[in-house]
């Protein structure tokens, strides 16, 4: 154990996995010389040297395409997209490509590829840096969606991601790279699939991934000194959900507040929402509330950025809403 | 300095040209009997055949080592054949039979084999460039000495991928040889209204490498350019880009009824017919008689009758493959 | 009145819509010479042009963000994707440019844009060309979406999609191109934001769109039969939800289905139901049944087609279910 | 034949030299107060400067219409300083406020101007070709004789849309200019390590146009050259590729240490400063003085301080105005 920043957590399970198999390698734009544009990749160049750890210019759609030829022969390539808001110039790679190819090749041709990457905002960054992409990469079959909270996740589903021989789409957040806390030594892996729990409690339970879950803690430990008490889920492998875990915690709090980063309309927290709905309605005691980015592009100004965001405070006007505390 | 003008015609051994007329054989009539077969609705979707073409393929596929990969367009049922796919399987996969190439799944544009490493069969103009590059990047990762042939369709050139990865190929010295199978039009549009510069082989130089032109209709011209150029592409590790002018006899696919076009301008085509121009060379070297190539067209004709029998009898795949091949690991 | 197809009725609304203002040009493979792959722009170029009908080269990022760039100058451009698959290598220009632009420059270029073409699945066509995007287009704040289900919406749509000032993704599906009903002549506008009811039923609503409505209307046919009387519900713009139309109809039926031609998961399906749970969760006498397509690409194979996509069947046993007749 | 050499220098009016001065000058100043306020945390986010490349937009846009169109990347403060954008709304908009060009809701990577047609200020890397095109094509629609700058990096040649922007304005005959604003890096990226021929205006000849090689830190070779490339495109309708070489003195953004080069050679470059060197060439010619050239920087750093003053001193957006513009027509 060893209190470890987010983004060493995940350079650790990188090197851990590249040492492990030596067709595992990475490639993206400043991941090598630069050592990464947010450091994740600090190091791997020295110790793995430049055929494993790959500069490339900037072209998302043709290194994205190059990493699925390389993945049908038989390579495990890991894909860092710099941010993936630049994942959309490659998004046809990821899903007419990647997403489709074992099943179109009737099982011949299955496709080991990690695509990672901070998704949604960095502060300040305005409209065209800030989409979060997990409600679209969700949606098409073919494809596995994670997104750790935390640098001891960040590092066993990193592992994980890497070992599975199918697709992952793993989005992490700039904005968490520098939370830190302890970490376990050496190997071990979070299965794809499994979410947890971040915090027991028996009032109601609040579902959220990513940097939401910051806000949700938060939100939780105010609401503790309410004398509520919240029960914090991460299902941490977005698709497909755990919902066994999920289940479990609506059995027992029958109320639900679902926070994401992204946008609200037609998203990931949507069907969170419609899957508890649909599985457990004679479980809940109220509507779910969900908190969202409003439905605007992201504003550059300050005060109206932090307006756009999910927030303490709007999560604990969610949590009033279906506790019937307002 | 771009272009390469027609090779210089060596010798081609007797044994290789009919063995090569043999597999345009073998597309031409395959490819007859899937229109056939598509009108008697037992195909269906897009039928995009490779009638015209077969010597592009055939010619250059001839350099194929073991290792090397192979991808194409969704026109790519010529390439699974002269790569030794199997007609059954083929045949079987345009008929949506579970014994098919791709078990029934992919259907005409997506005919794959892991065992010649064709990578597909795909149907978005240019999503292939990238996963040919990708092999590429593959043989100089695993130093294999392979090659990855990536053909594509003159239309294709004006995808941004063409370009991505013609870039990332020339930069990293992927041993990747780009073959544009100009055959003069996409779909209904003629590649003077859809490219800026026609002369396809200049375009190599804005990447710094080679281009070559080649007359796609003439099988000895490509077999023996390209032995050239793959046998430079695999040594060197550059990439090259060839221009082979071809022509499709059909339309763009089986529901195009071609007005965009003469008939005079395909009979035009249709008079330097590949499967014609070899069979004459290899008759009037008196390698063949006119009896022996019938007796060819006999052979490939019940191999292509055998296929279609054999997907005719096929089952369909089991309603539980439905939502088989997903995942190869299942989580939950 | 004409019994007039949909591709002739959308036609129609180009062809006035370019009269009534010459700013409106129409470009994409195929619309000219060859009068459009669906037959859709059949005649525009003789009557228009080749000024204003354009044949483009298979460079959909190019030519979308072309027409984003003279929409910024003041024309109309109507995009026309020969098939919305092909939409994936133009996402960026779409979401980062066409969507943002009016937001991130505080007001200043507005971009009156129609994308549209065929969406989801032709016949047999397999796994990479069948994606059906509305889920994805409408999870971005900044674009309007609309699906016509039959000739006459899609005219009125169509025309309304074109006079307004913002992106419109318009989303059609070649299946239905050739449907036939009466058309109104001349000169009508159906208002984005507004569905309709298509049948009046008070046991059961059905909601569905585009292709997926064919589906539900012969599901009503025989569950009429059967005694159950549907009500079927078109919401036609798909964002923003004509949110007072759906609770008018759920309030009075208390049951609700709703189908979808797409994925199931992360998808605009949900959002309809989360819609209605979070809103009319008191009105709802049981869960909402959604029936959409399976989870994995398309097959080409015609009875894994057959079964992945939905059906009248599997409709039938959705209003079963949420009226537990079954 | 791609490329143009040094073209030779006519003389410009002392004038229209000033004017440029002062303009490079108010760029300078403009984005060095831009960085002190990021310091200060007035200002957010990335903030990508212009230092070194302002002979680049200032000699090009000399040659501008007002029916012309600019767009460019997120390097966006340069071109709307020299188009005449207002420095109070310019800074405003890096300050977040009101006020802004964009009122506030873009920041430092989107800046617009209607007035100007400054088509933005755009943050993805190849977003701007097809606005570019597109502004063009409008140009042709409405027969107004305008052409259209389209302003981009080095690395941005990688991208798939560069391509397919170039052949379409090459196939339609679009007046737009394409300038590659060469200053040798994409980030951390030399350009020798992302394109794989780095003599830009070649790439020009794949697309049967003309490339043009200019020294982007001589704002006089800059003026005239690009004298000649407006004046073609605006009377052909032809495209054309620039290659524009400069330099940035600063990091990527200001986030970026910049470790990737060396001290000495960002030196070398500083001793070209167009700005020292326009200044040197007016007091050569004697047509400015020492005492000239300091009223004049003194000029600009009150613009420069009033700018910040006024961004300081203006409100935030009213938070109503989070859910305004994200359309024009509210249909709900
Ligand atoms: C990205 C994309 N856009 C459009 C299409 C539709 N389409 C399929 S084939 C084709 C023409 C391709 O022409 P070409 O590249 O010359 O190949 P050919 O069919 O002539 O072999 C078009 C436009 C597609 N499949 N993918
Ligand atoms: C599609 C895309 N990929 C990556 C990025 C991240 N990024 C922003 S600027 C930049 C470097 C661009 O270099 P260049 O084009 O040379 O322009 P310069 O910054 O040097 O002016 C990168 C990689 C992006 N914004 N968009
Ligand atoms: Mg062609
Ligand atoms: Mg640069």
């Amino acid at each position: 154990m060893a209190v470890t920043e987010m983004r060493e957590a995940l350079n650790q399970a990188l090197k851990e996995e590249m040492t492990r198999d030596e067709k595992v390698f990475i490639l993206g734009e400043e991941v090598a010389e630069y050592n990464g544009a947010y450091k994740v990749t600090k190091g791997l160049l020295d110790h793995f040297g430049p055929k494993r750890v790959i500069d490339t210019p900037i072209s998302e759609s043709g290194f994205t395409g190059l990493a699925v030829g390389a993945a049908m022969m038989g390579l495990r390539p890991v894909v860092e997209y710099m941010s993936f808001n630049f994942s959309l110039v490659a998004m046809d790679q990821i899903i007419s490509n990647a997403s489709k190819m074992l099943y179109m090749s009737g099982g011949l041709f299955n496709i080991p590829i990690v695509f990672r990457g901070p998704n949604g905002a960095g502060p300040r960054v305005s409209s065209q840096h800030s989409h979060n992409m997990e409600s679209i990469y969700a949606h098409f079959p073919g494809i596995y969606v994670m997104s750790p909270s935390c640098p001891a996740d960040a590092k066993g589903m990193l592992k994980a991601a890497i070992r599975c021989n199918d697709p992952v789409v793993f989005l992490e957040n700039e904005l968490n790279y520098g939370l830190k806390e302890d970490v376990p030594d050496g190997d071990y892996i979070i299965p794809i699939g499994k979410g947890d729990i971040k915090r027991e409690g028996k009032d109601v339970t609040i579902i959220a991934w990513s940097r939401a879950m910051g806000f949700a803690k938060q939100a939780a430990e105010e609401l503790s000194k309410d004398g509520v008490d919240v029960e914090l889920l991460d299902p941490r492998t977005l698709k497909p959900l755990d919902m066994p875990l999920i289940a479990e915690s609506v059995k027992k709090t029958g109320r639900v507040v679902v926070v994401e980063e992204g946008h609200f309309f037609s998203s990931l927290g949507a069907q969170v929402s419609e899957s508890i709905y649909s599985n457990l309605f004679d479980y809940l005691d109220a509507p779910i509330a969900r908190v969202a980015q409003s439905e605007n592009p992201m504003p550059y100004a300050a005060n109206l950025e932090a307006a756009t965001l999910p927030s303490v405070s709007k999560i604990i006007q969610a949590v009033n809403q279906v506790t019937y505390r307002n | 300095m771009a272009s390469v003008k027609k090779a210089k015609t060596e010798s081609i051994a007797r044994e290789k040209l009919v063995e090569m007329l043999e597999k345009m054989l073998l597309i031409r009539h395959f490819e007859e009997a899937s229109i056939k077969a598509y009108q008697q609705k037992k195909i269906a979707g897009f039928l995009h055949t490779y009638i015209g073409q077969e010597a592009v393929g055939v010619g250059t596929l001839a350099h194929k080592l073991p290792q090397d990969a192979v991808v194409t367009t969704y026109r790519c049922h010529g390439l699974y054949l002269t790569l030794g796919g199997s007609p059954r399987e083929g045949m079987a996969e345009l008929f949506g039979k579970v014994t098919g190439c791709a078990r029934g799944k992919g259907g005409s544009m997506h005919f794959f084999s892991k065992e010649h490493n064709f990578l597909g069969g795909h149907g978005i103009v240019g999503g292939q460039f990238g996963i040919g590059i990708g092999a590429a990047f593959k043989s100089n990762y695993d130093e294999d000495n392979a090659v990855s042939f990536i053909f594509f369709g003159d239309g294709a050139l004006a995808q941004g991928t063409f370009h991505e990865c013609m870039n990332l190929a020339a930069l990293w010295d992927l041993p990747a040889i780009f073959i544009c199978e100009d055959n003069q039009y996409g779909m209904g549009t003629a590649n003077s209204r859809a490219i800026a510069n026609t002369d396809i082989a200049s375009k190599a130089e804005g990447y710094g490498i080679k281009g070559y032109t080649i007359n796609g209709m003439d099988l000895q011209e490509v077999h023996e350019t390209m032995k050239k150029v793959v046998h430079e592409t695999r040594t060197t590790r550059r990439p090259a880009l060839v221009h082979m002018k071809t022509y499709r006899y059909f339309g763009h696919s089986v529901s195009d009824a071609g007005l965009y076009r003469s008939k005079e301008e395909v009979d035009t085509y249709k008079l330097q017919d590949p499967i014609l121009m070899a069979g004459q060379t290899l008759m009037e070297n008196k390698w063949m008689s006119e009896d022996d190539l019938k007796a060819l067209q006999k052979k490939v004709r019940a191999v292509v009758q055998d296929a279609v029998d054999f997907a005719d009898e096929s089952p369909e795949p089991p309603v539980e493959e439905l939502t088989q091949h997903v995942f190869r690991d299942e989580v939950v």
